[in-house]
């Protein structure tokens, strides 16, 4: 098992930075603005530029220190890179540049080709040369030939930008199969919070070059949903099912929640995503309501955001965040302390993250 | 002042700095001189360039030059002759004979197919009866300085050159001199060509002057045997 | 160094530069009809082009003399439209070596074109930017390193170039003798080493120079991209 | 004003394109998988490709009729681009990439170089050389150069896509401004939904080269929320504000609802995004409840999909969708005829697209 | 055609092709180091390799007449290593037309090399592949073209050769007599202009057959890509 120990600090022209973190096994999301250093550091910890000093250790393997002056070509740090610009050879067929770490590289292969030329959607274009490839078809290509090198490290520079949301949500998965049985570090830069909270085990939020914060994705992007508002990230188990609706039924903290999403497994361990402006607050439990979930909890704080009122809710051990109108806020006199119900609609709530029933 | 153009066969160099220095001494009448292979020269005139004598190290091209009227033909004069010698960087005991010198190892000579002195020296050769056996062992220069060359740097063992030619070469001597009977006469010719200025004619007078055949002679030509052309 | 030495040395450079300086823009003519148009008779025209370098300098000394000398029907047109005339004059040996140059600078500017991205070109087009514009601002500036190769080897073939510009324009102190044809005159006697050999340094020097000049020169531009600012 | 009437078919390579569609001032989507050909459409409305036949007007300007041998150079058809890939030209500063329409195209001045930098965020990069940015300072650049070439006619390919969300929320609504305020047509191609129900008056949805449907956000992106789920959008008018709590209140259809939004002018024209997974139902009004619209409705259909339920409903003249689970929906016992009351949280409710009270 | 006329043409090739052949690697070699290394008197280099262009090629053939002659250093350092024989052979008039082209060879080269994408190298090395992998299979395909337009240019030189050639290994016919010397030396005889024409003629066309060939060529590579795999 391989943790990626990360301690550099370089310049690049005028820019400076100086980041440290570690990534396990599993998604590492770098998070930041534009021009914050993502990209920067990725290529650092690639070995296509060259921090002034620090160190980058992969499990016991040292990829670069400059104290005893280690510095590992790129080729040898057993990474897969997706660039953010895609960098294909323009020279070679898709098929050769997806295949190009096995024959040029001598990465064993692992992965069939075809698994992956379908999951990437390339199947009509595999004998063509990418200079014609559309914007989208390009990207894909420069994710199959990192996933193709059999990396021990995959670095990912917003890897999906281009790319639609259904072709998203089917390679999505594939990368979190990838992380969960390769059991190697990825690093995934992104702007979508909502990759980032459905993938990410660990979130380092980059800025000016430095880091800013680590934590998880509830922690780091719990102050930014994909709409800009508050987000809370609860983490539960399935104890059942109701096979009629095709609903599970997940324990949490204190209660349970009832999810509209079928196939997961009885025992499995899941991450929630509930966004706040997705939970409703009642002063009372209701009747008549479509909204199943009406949790019993307690207010911790309110906090006013210009018309809005953030409430901060405590729900057994679990924290759920309520994004109200102030008008409301005021209309139910809610003060911290008070117990309310909280009211969620079992389609609001995202499983964001399926884990294995084993492992941890 | 006055000024004339002299083209020159490039093996004259140092006679014409000589006589192009002394000329003007003499007479106030500056020169220019152009030194190229004879064959680039007479083409040249015959273009129209503005030469007015032309000096040339091969009685063909003058020909050539006189058969489409672009030389005064009553100008045209032999201004020297010269010696056909087998030049080495070793000298022999003396009384050598071609025979036993070009016997065996490569030799250096003018490229008889364009090079006057290689015909020169093909036909001295031949007159010895010595050509088909030597003539795979030759290498043919482009011009005397580099058979020179080869002969100094021992890359032949000899080379066929005019005796002017060995008069400033170092570290060769002489070991063999033709006799002139054995070729045809080796003849430097000049005239003036068609629209030459009228100093061209007194540059002509000072190369056939006691003072130009002078310099001719100190630089290993001979005199010029007369001839009839 | 003598007089003479630097009277030489300055004609060398005088016919290099314009055999260079008049090459430059109808090469880069003809390296962007190579690059960029299809036409009947185009890999002809590069043959053609190419020409100069395949035939013995002689030839094409020879071919320069029946054209452009003072008797040959382009000689006399220039002579007769602009009062210009090649013929034994160091213009001619700028010929010469303009002609003899020629190739070495198509090519390398060809090279730049054909590698510049015609992506950029349609950019700068969307943006209102009219053909020559777009030319000027984009593309000469992208090609601007093959440009510059182009140049380096026509100036330094230009000072090279022997075989033609005797044949052409004859070998006449102070008109048409550059430095190569006087160390030429200079190698005909063993007499004229030394002098040859101090001829042939200024040459080193003089090409050393340009290089440097180029190599600085290249430098400068693709740190700064130009300011092709209009 | 500028109406753009595209009618073209053509082919690059062994693909081939037939789109006939119009724009007129205002934001036009081209919305379709990665590969169905959006990119090519706009090419060969810009000039960069040339369709096989057909006809390109904008206005009474005839941009290409392949049947009147018209074919305007792409600099003569006064359009700005947006490259999906950025296209700056590297010998150039940002400052001069970003006028170039100026100095070079002879593009009169309009919006002052401050402000698009400003927006942009490149004040700390105008000096620089285009090679050493980042991927998002590379196309912000490309936006700004667009943008500042004062086109009549503005094409945009996945402008926003390396973009951070804070970075897109400033410049989305400077571009909704553009398209209001130049009154000229923006054709916009993107994967976000979100984006384009926010910013787009027309939807274009390609698929495999040819026009598949043509319609407004709601009727095009209706069934396609940013997670997938159906999304209703409403056109309204601001009738009120209440000024303690910031809300303002919007007439539609057939009643009013409160939204959690300053400085919307009273009068102006609002479009409303609803998301179906926003909108719970309840048999009765409920008091004590934060959710503060409560909308009456009329259940118009219900159909399960697997463990949801989609419920149409109708609000006086609007539609309205709410999805809820399988189970609720039994559980309300929901059928057509039904009176029910939709429940929506007033920060559920987003202002998709403000309109100037002027204006149709 | 007479048989002496196919024979000099086809030695004449032959000495083309081994000149362009052999100096291609090292040309490669100075190209990339030129293209893509920075180190002291790297200019230096850069003139030096240009020198040919610059000097009167009959200094040139001095040059490697001292230097490679049967007497000179290298020369006999050739000759005891590996039995090689310049002197008077064909190989010393390839090595003379080599030497001649290297540095048109070497410019092309250089342009090519200094345009290919760094980050297209990156990112073969993040995959795994070593340095001379990543360059065969990136840098080299990349840089064809340049590569090609030096061989063309390289080859043509190598044809046309003739001073550093005549000086260096003499006029030797069937051995070192190329087409540029055969037809010199028709041209130095007033009898031999017909003859001068006719080999001129074939000179032609065998550049414009060398053209034609590396045109298609060209053409080929690009539309392709070269089947690189390995
Ligand atoms: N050679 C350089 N000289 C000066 N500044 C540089 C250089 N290289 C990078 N930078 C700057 O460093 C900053 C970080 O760049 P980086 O590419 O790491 O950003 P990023 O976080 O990946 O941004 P994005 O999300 O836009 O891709 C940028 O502001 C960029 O302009
Ligand atoms: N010259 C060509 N030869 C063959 N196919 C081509 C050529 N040019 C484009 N295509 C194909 O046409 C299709 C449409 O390309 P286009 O760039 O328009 O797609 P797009 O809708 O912009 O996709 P994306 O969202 O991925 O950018 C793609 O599948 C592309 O591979
Ligand atoms: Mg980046
Ligand atoms: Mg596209």
């Amino acid at each position: 098992m391989t943790v990626l120990d990360v301690d550099i600090s370089g310049r690049r022209g005028s820019f400076t930075v100086r980041a440290q973190f570690r990534a396990e096994p599993g998604v590492t999301a770098l998070f930041g603005r534009s021009g914050a250093g993502k990209s920067t550091i990725l290529k650092m910890m690639a070995g296509t530029a060259r921090p002034d000093s620090g160190r980058i250790a992969a499990g016991s393997r040292v990829l670069f220190d400059s104290e005893a002056r280690i510095d590992l070509p790129a080729r040898k740090r057993g990474i897969g890179f997706v660039f953010q610009e895609d960098r294909l050879f323009p020279h070679l067929t898709v098929r050769h540049n997806l295949t190009y770490g096995r024959w040029a590289g001598g990465r064993r292969a692992r992965r069939p080709l075809e698994e992956i030329v379908a999951l990437l959607g390339l199947e009509a274009h595999v004998d063509r040369y990418p200079d014609t490839l559309s914007g989208g078809e390009r990207q894909r290509v420069a994710i199959g030939r990192a996933l193709l090198s059999e990396p021990e490290i995959l670095l990912m520079d917003e890897p999906l930008s281009s790319l639609d949301r259904e072709r998203r949500a089917e390679i999505l998965p594939y990368l979190e199969a990838v992380a969960a049985e390769a059991h190697i570090p990825i690093i995934y830069v992104s702007h979508e919070t909502d990759e980032v909270a459905r993938l990410a085990d660990r979130v380092v939020a980059i800025d000016e070059g430095r880091v800013r914060a680590i934590g998880t994705a509830a922690e780091i992007l719990g102050d930014a949903g994909e709409d800009g508002g508050p987000v809370a990230i609860l983490e539960g188990r399935v104890t059942g099912h109701d096979e009629t609706y095709g609903t599970a039924i997940v324990a949490l903290g204190g209660g349970t929640i009832e999810l509209s999403e079928r196939g997961l497994p009885a025992g499995a361990r899941l991450r929630l995503r509930i966004r706040a402006s997705d939970v409703a607050l009642a002063t009372t439990p209701h009747e008549g309501l479509s909204i199943r979930n009406q949790l019993p909890c307690v207010v911790q704080a309110v906090a006013l955001e210009g018309p809005f009122a953030r409430v901060m809710l405590s729900f057994g051990s679990e924290r759920i965040i309520s994004r109200i109108t102030a008008k409301s806020a005021d209309a139910l006199a809610l003060q911290p302390g008070k117990p309310v119900t909280a009211l969620i609609k079992a389609v609001s709530v995202e499983p964001a993250r399926l884990r294995p029933v084993v492992g941890e | 002042a006055e000024r004339i153009t002299i083209f020159a066969a490039a093996s004259l160099k140092e006679v014409m700095d000589q006589v192009a220095a002394d000329f003007e001494v003499d007479t106030g009448i500056e020169t220019a001189v152009s030194l190229a292979a004879s064959s680039v020269l007479a083409r040249q005139i015959e273009a129209g360039a503005p030469a007015d004598v032309y000096i040339s190290a091969d009685r063909a091209w003058m020909d050539w030059l006189s058969e489409r009227g672009a030389i005064a033909e009553d100008t045209r004069r032999t201004v020297a002759g010269n010696a056909l010698v087998i030049a080495g960087a070793n000298p022999l005991p003396g009384g050598a004979d071609p025979a036993t010198i070009l016997r065996e190892g490569r030799f250096a000579m003018g490229d008889p197919s364009h090079v006057p002195a290689g015909r020169y020296a093909q036909a001295a050769l031949e007159h010895f009866g010595l050509w088909e056996m030597a003539k795979d062992r030759a290498v043919f220069g482009e011009n005397v300085r580099v058979a020179l060359e080869l002969a100094r740097r021992g890359e032949v063992e000899v080379a066929i050159v005019y005796s002017s030619d060995l008069q400033t070469a170092e570290g060769l001597s002489l070991l063999y001199t033709f006799p002139p009977e054995g070729h045809p006469p080796i003849t430097y010719q000049a005239a003036a060509t068609a629209q030459a200025q009228p100093a061209a004619r007194a540059f002509l007078d000072f190369l056939s002057s006691e003072a130009g055949q002078a310099i001719f002679r100190e630089r290993g030509f001979t005199s010029p045997v007369s001839e009839a052309y | 160094m003598a007089e003479a030495e630097i009277g030489i040395l300055l004609l060398s450079a005088k016919v290099a530069l314009a055999a260079t300086g008049f090459s430059l823009i109808p090469a880069f003519a003809v390296a962007w009809l190579l690059a960029r148009r299809r036409f009947f008779g185009k890999a002809l025209l590069q043959a053609v082009v190419t020409l100069p370098l395949v035939l013995p300098p002689v030839v094409t000394g020879y071919g320069l003399l029946v054209l452009f000398g003072s008797r040959g029907p382009l000689g006399r047109l220039l002579e007769d439209l602009f009062g210009m005339s090649f013929a034994f004059r160091w213009t001619g040996a700028a010929l010469a070596a303009g002609v003899m140059a020629f190739p070495l600078i198509v090519r390398p500017i060809r090279l730049s074109l054909e590698a510049v991205d015609r992506g950029l070109e349609e950019a700068a087009s969307t943006l209102g930017a009219a053909s020559p514009v777009v030319f000027l601002t984009v593309t000469l500036p992208l090609a601007l390193p093959g440009l510059m190769a182009g140049a380096v080897l026509g100036f330094a073939k230009a000072l090279g170039e022997f075989g033609a510009t005797i044949t052409f324009v004859s070998n006449i102190p102070g008109e048409t003798q550059t430095l190569s044809l006087a160390i030429y005159a200079l190698l005909q006697t063993p007499e004229g080493d030394a002098a040859a050999l101090r001829l042939i340094g200024l040459s080193v020097l003089l090409a050393v120079g340009a290089v440097l000049v180029s190599e600085w020169v290249a430098r400068r531009l693709s740190k700064g991209g130009g300011d092709d600012r209009a």
